[in-house]
């Protein structure tokens, strides 16, 4: 579909940054505040989505390949099985137990100093263990794979022959 | 009685997409009618998790707790389901988009019926 | 771990057995008797004959790629005389996703029947 | 009325009389008594602080008790991406 | 401690970790190079059947031993019997069906090297497929009714994403939506069922649940539910007609795993009956006035009817079809159908005290079963899938003459022939033979179905082998040649297996039927393991 009229695209400009904030937000303090990679992703996706329904699919493609999204997401589901695989190992720097698959290796240590406190109330963001990186991951990844899904969809369904702007 | 009231709304739900499933002839129907049987599913999950005069299950403050927190659970399978849900409605809308472009038309008996 | 004779041990059911050796013996006897009753055929046939000529009662031989019987043709007096079944196995598979959710509902509500009520 | 449509609503009625059925035999809703104790709920929901320092319940089991669901969660978000690309691609080389 | 020890423990987690990583890894390696992706993975496929065999190595030595593994650490699952993580419990059902998936997986990497090379999107084709491959082994592994389901769905889109994989043809776009309406409606109702399992004892593990069920109404409507989805996912009568669809449109190389997942999904109903609910079908006697009704019985009675169905039409309606794969495809609901007779007749009498072995049997033929359906009518599939590849024909009527063309070809679709349709020496005879003769101890009459159809199988695929190999040279396929090496040693692979199974089936059966069929038959060993800890 081409693009929408002026009073959309500046409605766009200025909500846009506001939504993306909100989403990182939400992605950030997923293990303090409801929410999380998946919901602060859906977000962020949702806001470029809006990007995409104002601008117009082929303007959007030109922007950015589905094939970068997916590089993307799959980067982001690497991150995530990556930090899955270090249970196994890490757990090994610092104790004699013999981590499993999943294993939570940043609590309850005091080698690596990061996300290893035990979280009490709101304030204090270095907890949870490996829950705010698999936190990111997640949302990287939800990310590019909604905006991929929507951005696909919209460029095959596009109107062929009309003026694009 | 009056308790079960939200399980007779999730019956109602799956109920209702399952005769959009199977009286409806039009594709984009017969979608609708999942996403309802999904929804219906969905809701039965998170009505599991409400426990009576409870808050959610997020910790504020020092660790003591002042009343009991509903099922935690629950929320993270149907946060799952409706990932899954998500996934699955957009390939099937992929699907049928492949469809019209191939047959012009939305009606379930009209398609995938050509001699090959 | 695994000894020679377990290869060659008997697989024996409450009343039955199978063994691929005794089997190979008498699928070997079996192709000895095929051979003797062939040896056994006419002395004067000959190849490259009159008598290997196809006769059509005098009409001409059709040529070889015409003479293979597609498959919708093998079996074709089985699906005449089912042809009752067959009509309705049709009327059943209609190529339509309603009627598959359809069944769906109907083995769910015989299941329901037989193990709820009981 | 066609012979299908006829199944049809005698199959659905009896469906729907046995979910309606069970719906009204599932536990009073919001009441939790001896019989279905959550004991594995409240046991997370004690111990969510202490086993992974997380705030919020819901995620530390979405992330920690449950982590491999999450995992396949996030592989059926990468599967349908898979399969939405795939379907759109260009078919000549 | 060494690495092959750390491998082992670990290695229920990485069959299903490994393929997802090289899922992710896909697209970036395609990146780079072609060749350098179809070799890293078939690389991944290789190193998981490692794992998978050296998992089924450390359990067959220690006899009935059942491998748990806890996600998430700690060694404290269960504090006051209730399983807080995610755990895979393996014991010979799961080991056993993995064998199987792990021969296909390996056979189907191997011939999609040559099969898809002409395609576009190959990087995403190797992606899906891996994931496929990762879904399957999660639903075989798992002993989690919710991670079940997750990997069912994993399962099911990879697989419809791939079975409309030629988009140009607008029936395969058609079987792919088919498939995706009926696995998603399937799924969603056993979401629904493990809900009410949950809502009730509030517990989500397997064994847990196993121990704690009671067998009150909500029970019996969840294993209605249960069974009648996993039913429709594995293609029974009349739920089967997705499966014609599915299995003749998609490629062939995706066709045999959908096999696999297919089998997976049967294997899922029965964990559902056998172990979670076996406890309460062995000692279910129901009052009704003043007789009592084994409940067991009428539930195995069902069974028998449903699958007699399943033989006679699949077998009739294959012999009807003149299109090649869909004629498989119908024999292959046939095939179901036999397991499910064996199992019905086991669950008639294996749980009744007067029981003379023959539920015993009957599993073990329809176990036995499982195994050479999957590579006979993968078998099939593969050389279905040559023809296609050679010739660019699919329905059987303008084949003809090809086994001069396509030697080996040939002599893999005849033993795929005999096995399919139960002739000795080929692996299908045995089971079939354990299958024939454990039913008659039941009741004559289903045995005698049974072979009937059986013969009537032999008479489709006879129809096919006449109208596709045998007959006149015909001259618009001059030109055909032999499939390529990748796809023939694909080939070759499953009907060496074949041959030898049929050779030597005690070996099969006693070193990996048995220790499934004692899995299946005492459940207390599987919930003993977990809530025994305490």
């Amino acid at each position: 579909m081409s693009g929408m009229s002026r009073i959309v695209k500046t409605v766009t400009n200025v909500a846009f940054p506001i939504v993306m904030i909100y989403g990182l937000y939400v992605i950030a303090h997923g293990h303090l505040t409801p929410g999380g990679g998946f919901q602060g992703g859906a977000v962020v996706a949702s806001g470029l989505a809006m990007l995409l329904v104002a601008y117009g699919s082929v303007w959007t493609m030109g922007k950015v390949k589905e094939k970068q999204l997916s590089v993307l997401e799959s980067i982001g589901a690497l991150g995530f099985i990556s930090l899955a695989f270090l249970g196994i190992l890490m757990v090994l720097l610092y104790s004699s137990f013999q981590g499993n698959f999943f294993n939570n290796f940043l609590i309850n240590q005091d080698i690596i100093p990061i996300f290893n406190e035990i979280g009490r109330g709101l304030a204090n963001i270095n907890t949870a263990g490996v829950i705010p990186l698999m936190n990111f991951a997640v949302g990287l990844k939800v990310i590019a794979g909604l905006f991929a899904i929507v951005l696909v969809m919209a460029y095959a369904t596009r109107l062929k022959g009309v003026k694009q702007k | 009685m009056i308790y079960n009231i939200p399980y007779i709304a999730v019956v109602a739900l799956i109920l209702i997409g399952l005769y959009a499933v199977i009286f409806k002839r039009n594709l984009i129907k017969i979608v609708i009618g999942i996403t309802l049987i999904e929804s219906g599913v969905n809701l039965f999950l998170i009505t599991l998790a409400f426990r009576e005069d409870s808050i959610a299950p997020i910790y504020r403050g020092s660790g003591s707790r002042i009343m009991d927190m509903s099922l935690p659970v629950p929320h993270a399978l149907t946060l799952t389901s409706i990932v899954i849900g998500v996934a699955v409605l957009a390939l099937m809308l992929s699907l049928i988009i492949h469809l019209y472009k191939h047959y012009n038309t939305l009606d379930a008996s009209k398609i995938g019926r050509e001699e090959e | 771990m695994i000894e020679l004779q377990d290869f060659l041990r008997t697989l024996g059911t409450n009343s039955g057995f199978w063994n691929p050796l005794i089997w190979g013996v008498i699928i070997v006897i079996a192709l000895l008797i095929a051979y003797i009753i062939r040896g056994r055929g006419k002395k004067e046939y000959k190849k490259q004959t009159e008598q290997t000529k196809v006769f059509l009662s005098g009409n001409p031989e059709p040529e070889k790629e015409e003479m293979h019987v597609k498959a919708s043709n093998v079996y074709w007096g089985f699906m005449e005389s089912f042809k009752w079944l067959y009509n309705g196995l049709d009327k059943m598979h209609t190529g339509n996703v309603s009627d598959y959710i359809l069944w769906f509902v109907i083995i769910l509500g015989v299941f329901f029947l037989i193990l709820g009520v009981i | 009325m066609s012979k299908r449509d006829f199944a049809a609503v005698i199959f659905f009625a009896i469906v729907a009389v046995f979910l309606v059925f069970g719906a009204l035999l599932t536990h009073p809703f919001g009441e939790f008594n001896q019989e279905n104790d959550p004991e594995m709920d409240q046991y997370i929901i004690d111990n969510t602080q202490n086993e992974t320092g997380a705030d919020n319940g819901v995620t530390a089991v979405v992330f920690d008790y449950r982590g491999f669901d999450t995992l396949g969660e996030a592989t059926v978000l990468f599967t349908a991406v898979a399969g939405v690309i795939i379907l759109f691609r260009r078919l000549k080389k | 401690m060494n690495i092959i020890d750390d491998l082992i423990l670990h290695s229920p987690a990485l069959i299903v970790a490994i393929p997802l990583l090289g899922a992710f890894l896909t697209p970036l390696v395609s990146r780079i190079n072609d060749k350098l992706r179809n070799i890293f993975v078939i690389f991944i496929v290789l190193f998981t059947s490692a794992i998978v065999l050296l998992l089924a190595n450390d359990i067959y030595s220690l006899g009935g031993k059942i491998h748990t593994y806890v996600f998430g650490g700690s060694a404290a699952v269960t504090q006051g019997g209730f399983a807080i993580r995610i755990l895979f419990e393996v014991d010979g059902l799961n080991i056993f069906m993995a064998l199987i998936a792990t021969i296909l997986a390996i056979a189907g990497v191997i011939y999609s090297w040559s099969f898809m090379k002409e395609n576009t999107g190959l990087d995403k084709y190797y992606t899906l497929y891996l994931l496929i491959i990762a879904g399957m082994f999660g639903m075989i592994l798992t002993g989690d009714m919710f991670n079940f389901f997750v990997f069912l769905e994993i399962t099911s889109i990879a697989s419809c994403a791939l079975i409309a994989f030629w988009t140009n043809k607008g029936k395969a776009i058609d079987a792919g939506f088919k498939y995706i309406v009926i696995s998603s409606i399937g799924a969603l109702f056993i979401l629904f069922a493990i809900a009410i399992l949950y809502g009730q004892y509030n517990a989500l593990n397997m064994a847990v649940l196993a121990d704690k069920i009671q067998f009150s109404f909500l029970d019996k409507i969840a294993l209605a539910v249960l069974i009648t989805g996993l039913a429709m996912k594995a293609g029974i009568v009349p739920m089967h007609m997705w499966l014609p669809d599915a299995y003749g449109r998609a490629p062939s190389s995706v066709t045999l795993i959908l096999v696999g997942a297919t089998q997976a999904s049967l294997y899922g109903a029965l964990r559902m009956i056998f172990t979670v609910y076996g406890g309460s079908l062995s000692n279910t006697l129901n009052q009704i006035g003043d007789v009592n009704i084994d409940l067991n019985l009428l539930l195995g009675i069902f069974i028998v009817a449903l699958a007699l169905v399943t033989i006679f039409i699949g077998v009739l309606m294959a012999l009807k079809e003149n299109n090649f794969k869909r004629m498989i495809a119908f024999a292959a609901v046939a095939e179901i159908g036999y397991m499910i007779l064996a199992i019905g007749a086991a669950l008639t009498t294996v749980f009744s005290a007067t029981d003379t072995g023959t539920g015993v049997m009957a599993l073990k033929g329809g176990l036995f079963h499982i195994l050479n359906d999957a590579l006979d009518v993968g078998l099939l599939f593969l050389v279905a899938g040559a023809i296609y590849y050679a010739t660019k024909e699919t329905s059987l009527n303008r084949l003809g003459g090809l086994a001069r063309n396509m030697k080996y070809t040939t002599i893999f679709f005849l033993i795929g022939l005999l096995a399919v349709s139960g002739m000795p020496p080929m692996n299908g005879f045995a089971s079939k033979l354990i299958i024939y003769e454990s039913t008659y101890q039941v009741n004559p009459i289903l045995s005698i179905i049974a072979i009937l159809c059986s013969i009537l199988l032999l008479a489709v695929f006879v129809k096919v082998f006449h109208s596709a190999f045998l007959g006149p040279k015909q001259s618009r396929f001059d030109e055909v040649k032999e499939v390529p090496k990748s796809m023939l040693l694909a080939m070759g692979i499953i009907a060496c297996i074949i041959i030898f199974i049929g050779l030597f089936p005690n070996l099969v059966i006693d070193n990996i039927v048995q220790p499934a069929v004692n899995a299946i038959t005492n459940n207390s060993n599987y919930i003993s393991n977990v809530i025994g800890g305490i």
